[in-house]
């Protein structure tokens, strides 16, 4: 359990409680307290998969909210959706397991210096770090709108919370169950003026990311997406999770991959070279690996 | 290190090359190094082989570039690196301050790419020896890999060991009908050593979106899936070329690994994909190989390589 | 079965081969039916590969015979079988009595036994197909085995088609440089389809006897964790080969395997090292193929072919 | 869960109890009905490994004892030592866990027509099936005596429940430390004369089984060996667990490899063809798989 600094911290974590979120999320809260001391809101944990050696890698989750309540071992929560083997796995997973973890990984998101309005814009599960956010952008004084987006009520992620935790929050559900009738895009630029927001921070499907984008280009507003990549090792050593990125002096053919892991996953939406982002990993030439 | 190292002889000699202990970390999973220091003391390692290095930058291929398979990973990075130029001004001074022993990787679309990086690297300091992996398309027929043929291999290596200042080991492939014939042309090219193995070819498909989980479509399969492949690979170029000193890899996870390694005919081992997962595995490795020398009573780690019972 | 199959096309032909469904059971994995008659209903399968038959009786390989390795399994039975009279006096009625297709696997030292077998079966009742494996060593020279040499693999299945009443599917080993040469050769000598693909070599050593896990020190590596290297070589062939129909198989544990395969250019698959773990293995596998199929609202599985989105 | 007729019995069984045994050995007890009544001394039970794919195959274990008391789901007691990582992971079971059973499988010891004195001989674990053998023999009539060897005291497996199952119970250790100092084969022609024995049962290591055969040849006596040898699936499918017998002619050129798993684990030893049992897998040729 090496000390990492300013590394990762890495070692065994105790299940402190699994929770069935709403239809299609869980909760997975574990006792953590170097992770927890140390993280903020848009960094991410590897969770290593318990007893099932042919489950490889670690499976990447957003920190979804922390538990610092002095005199007490530090908690992490992480929520997920199910998608295959390993989130299965860690839904099944009851308190007092025990769990590999490696963390906090990755770019936080940055606060502005002034107090300034800030907008959240989540999507489906993709909304986990935002609650963490939005408390901690209160806390530094910062006004905090949100706008939750899921297809479903049932896919909008701990709705309770997230008007607790902001000034005002408008729901969007793709079939009206819930709030406006269409995704979050569509509210965005009517929501930005009542709120007067001057930063936005977003994360979702890459679709979602690059609506978002978009708008807040045309409204000349700052931008932060939370990226998701898949990933090999969650701190720069594989190369695996490359995002296509503008070079400093930032010309359409003047870019370079960057790690997810290590220098996302919260990138200025305006350093992303969308032009180069595919929304489907269609093939190009074939690999050898390496 | 928990592990009792007393009366151990752990450091080993290929052919010129020394070795503190027998465990390097593989190229392409260690990338320079520097993502490890928060985890590990570099200087405990055999040695690092870098991230294979190019004449110039390359980019790399698109996203998605990883996906796990039962017991292994598939990965299609492209062989991305800024180039040798800046490795050497931007990285390996750092690397060597570290005080563990540098081996570059290299690669190239043609003979002369490999040797323009060779001649880079010449007399640098720190480097100890070089890597030379020739899984990699040749520019004059992109059908096939260096490593698929005795004579690209044999031009490769010829024009590398010309120019190199470090001793030469070939990286080899095990996609191949005869793995011994590519070495042998890599051993009459004037290679001084051989690195056992590379990735095997492989490809996997998300049935959920029907498309393949890389964006190349097919990749290099690692992890312990591999290891009896690897094994295997070992055992017929160790058995073909006794006095050729031979780093083992694929799918070493475990100080009994590593021993399995030597025992099938390598000197030193790299460990690749358990990086990703423990950023400290190869600590932990070297740990339980020394105890399983101690447990088997073994002073000197180059015994095992004579040890095997295969009559 | 519990999946729903209404209104579901699972037939498949595979050029003039009728099955019932795409889940045959593979060569070696299966023996000759009977030990699986206590667990599952034979007729429910889409066919079975029999264990490979040889001209004359083989003894086998002494023990050990098999070793475990991470995700996957090594074996030297040695084509272990009372060779073709035994199996068509003894255990060929008893198996087409169970109402299965059954397609008979076949192996010889020279392509003069390839043919003998070959012609015992001439007419066999109840054998629909042939799958001739080559990935055995030729007596002409031993250090080689059929698979790794197209005009070994043209000798043989020249001389298997000619005497063959049933169609014939080569079966090919990945140890290859390009098995696309391979299956090229098979192609030019009249084989009507392709198994892709059988075991890799591979070897494993017991670390605390420092003896080989297998009496023959190598021996062929199965399960998932050769998965991703079979989808690739199915994937290879099957683009060089569009109109050949090709049985997959290679590490197929899940209903959503059988859709991989099936992606990447297989008609059919077969489930081998499965078997071995569940005996109802190609039940349960059939079962979510069937549950996967109406998930995806595919209605023919023919279509999966050509559903894969690789541009 | 097939009601697999002849075959066996496949499906999920509950640990009723895992109990730490003397220094080496453990024991594992099973909730399997379906398995207890058939079960005969000499057959075998193969577990799936819970959780872990990357350990692929199933491990045989001989059943140890089998408790049919009426009004209560039958259980079945295997009991091992740890060799490597499957039975580590089988001793971290414990009660309640759920384990894949298939069995019962092979062909079990079988017993004389008439009432017969016999004579069992167990080393280190090899013993487990001489327990429930010792039972059933008695319980048709049979005398029962019993040689139990070890290397060291800890080595003998449940000395008070076999001194209990039969008439004289004779201990054997390498270092002496209790009962006799040697091995079992030191005592066998004494406790054969001593209890006028006609039949011996026997297994464990092949060097103590081939001793032990060599016995039993010498002195006329029909001598019935439990075999090991390692196995893929258990029930005749693969051919890997080969067995050199001689065929019912019986010349020394005429033998074949028998399955273990179906064939065994129990074999009369004048049927093994001890010529060609290897002690030591020596390599031959090179193997290309199938
Ligand atoms: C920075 C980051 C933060 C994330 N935060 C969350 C979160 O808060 N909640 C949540 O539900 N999910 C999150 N994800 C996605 C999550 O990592 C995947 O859902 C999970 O890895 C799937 O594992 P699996 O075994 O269930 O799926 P499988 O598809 O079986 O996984 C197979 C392999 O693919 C990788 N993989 C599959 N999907 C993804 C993906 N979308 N991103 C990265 N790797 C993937 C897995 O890690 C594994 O290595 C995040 C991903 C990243 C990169
Ligand atoms: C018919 C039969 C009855 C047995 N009864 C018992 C018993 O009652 N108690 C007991 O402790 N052991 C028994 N064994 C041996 C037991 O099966 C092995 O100890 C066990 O499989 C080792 O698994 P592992 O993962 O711990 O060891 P590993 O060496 O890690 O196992 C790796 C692979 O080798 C196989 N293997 C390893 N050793 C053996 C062996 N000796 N025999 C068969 N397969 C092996 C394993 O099944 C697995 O597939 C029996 C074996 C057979 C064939
Ligand atoms: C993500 C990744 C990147 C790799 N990059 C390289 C590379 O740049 N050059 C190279 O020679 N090998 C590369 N390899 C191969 C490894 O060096 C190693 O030979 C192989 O992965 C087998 O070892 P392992 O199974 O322990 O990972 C790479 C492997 C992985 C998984
Ligand atoms: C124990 C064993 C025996 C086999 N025997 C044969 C054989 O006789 N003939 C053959 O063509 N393939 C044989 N095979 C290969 C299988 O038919 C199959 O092609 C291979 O195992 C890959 O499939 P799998 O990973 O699902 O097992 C054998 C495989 C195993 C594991
Ligand atoms: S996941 Fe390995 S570099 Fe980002
Ligand atoms: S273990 Fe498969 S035949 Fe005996």
């Amino acid at each position: 359990m090496s000390p990492a600094n300013p590394g990762a911290w890495s070692g065994p974590a105790e299940v402190f409680a699994y929770r069935r979120l709403a239809e299609p999320y869980h909760s997975l809260t574990l006792v953590a307290p170097e992770v927890c001391s140390r993280a903020a809101p848009g960094q991410f944990i590897a969770l290593r998969m318990p007893d099932d050696r042919s489950l490889l890698l670690r499976r990447p989750f957003s920190i979804h909210r922390v538990d610092r309540r002095p005199g007490w071992a530090g908690t992490v929560e992480v929520v997920f959706d199910i998608r295959g083997r390993g989130t299965e796995v860690l839904s099944r997973l009851r308190q007092h397991a025990a769990l590999d973890v490696l963390g906090p990984l990755g770019r936080p998101f940055r606060y502005p210096k002034e107090p300034t309005n800030c907008l959240l814009v989540g999507g489906g599960i993709g909304a986990a770090p935002l609650l963490f956010l939005a408390e901690e952008l209160r806390g530094h004084g910062h006004r905090v709108d949100y706008i939750l987006g899921g297809r479903t009520q049932d896919h909008l992620l701990r709705p309770i919370e997230a008007k607790r935790a902001s000034l005002t929050v408008t729901f969007t559900t793709d079939d009206g169950s819930s709030g406006y009738r269409g995704v979050v895009t569509d509210v965005l630029a009517e929501r930005v003026r009542a709120t007067n927001a001057k930063v936005v921070y977003t994360c979702g499907p890459v679709a979602m990311l690059r609506a978002v984008a978009r708008v807040c280009a045309q409204m000349k507003l700052s931008c932060e997406v939370a990226w998701e990549e898949v990933m090999a090792c969650g701190f720069g050593a594989c190369l695996v999770c490359a995002v296509p990125v503008r070079l400093d002096r930032g010309g359409d053919d003047d870019w370079a991959w960057a790690r997810c892991c290590t220098e996302g996953p919260v990138f200025s939406a305006s350093r992303v070279h969308w032009e180069r982002v595919e929304e489907s990993g269609a093939p190009t030439t074939t690999g050898v690996g390496g | 290190m928990t592990a009792d190292r007393r009366n151990l002889k752990l450091a080993v000699d290929l052919g010129g090359v020394k070795f503190p202990n027998p465990i390097l970390t593989a190229s392409g999973t260690f990338h320079y190094g520097r993502e490890f220091a928060p985890y590990l003391d570099l200087s405990k390692l055999g040695g690092v082989i870098v991230k294979s290095l190019s004449a110039k930058p390359w980019p790399g291929h698109p996203p998605p570039r990883g996906a796990e398979t039962p017991s292994g990973m598939l990965n299609a990075i492209g062989l991305q690196n800024p180039g040798v130029a800046a490795f050497c001004d931007h990285e390996l001074p750092w690397l060597v301050e570290q005080g563990v022993p540098v081996i570059a990787s290299i690669v190239g679309h043609s003979p002369e790419e490999y040797m323009k990086v060779a001649d880079r690297l010449r007399g640098a300091p720190g480097i100890v020896a070089m890597e030379v992996n020739i899984s990699c398309p040749n520019l004059e027929d992109p059908t096939k890999m260096f490593s698929s043929d005795p004579d690209a291999t044999g031009k490769v290596i010829r024009g590398v060991t010309r120019v190199a200042s470090q001793p030469v080991f070939t990286k080899l492939s095990p996609d191949v009908t005869n793995i011994v014939d590519i070495a042998r042309a890599a051993v009459r090219a004037g290679t001084h050593g051989l690195a056992v193995m590379n990735t095997a070819l492989g490809m996997a498909i998300d049935t959920e979106t029907f498309s393949p989980k890389l964006s190349t479509l097919t990749g290099g399969l690692s992890g312990p899936a591999i290891k009896p492949i690897a094994i295997r690979c070992v055992y017929q170029v160790s058995r073909a070329f006794p006095d050729v000193p031979i780093i083992g890899q694929g799918g070493i996870w475990t100080g009994e690994d590593v021993a399995e390694f030597l025992l099938a005919g390598a000197s030193a081992v790299a460990v690749g994909t358990a990086n990703f997962i423990e950023p400290t595995a190869s600590m932990r490795i070297l740990d339980e190989f020394i105890e399983y020398l101690n447990r088997k009573r073994i002073r000197d780690v180059s015994q095992l390589r004579r040890m095997m019972k295969d009559g």
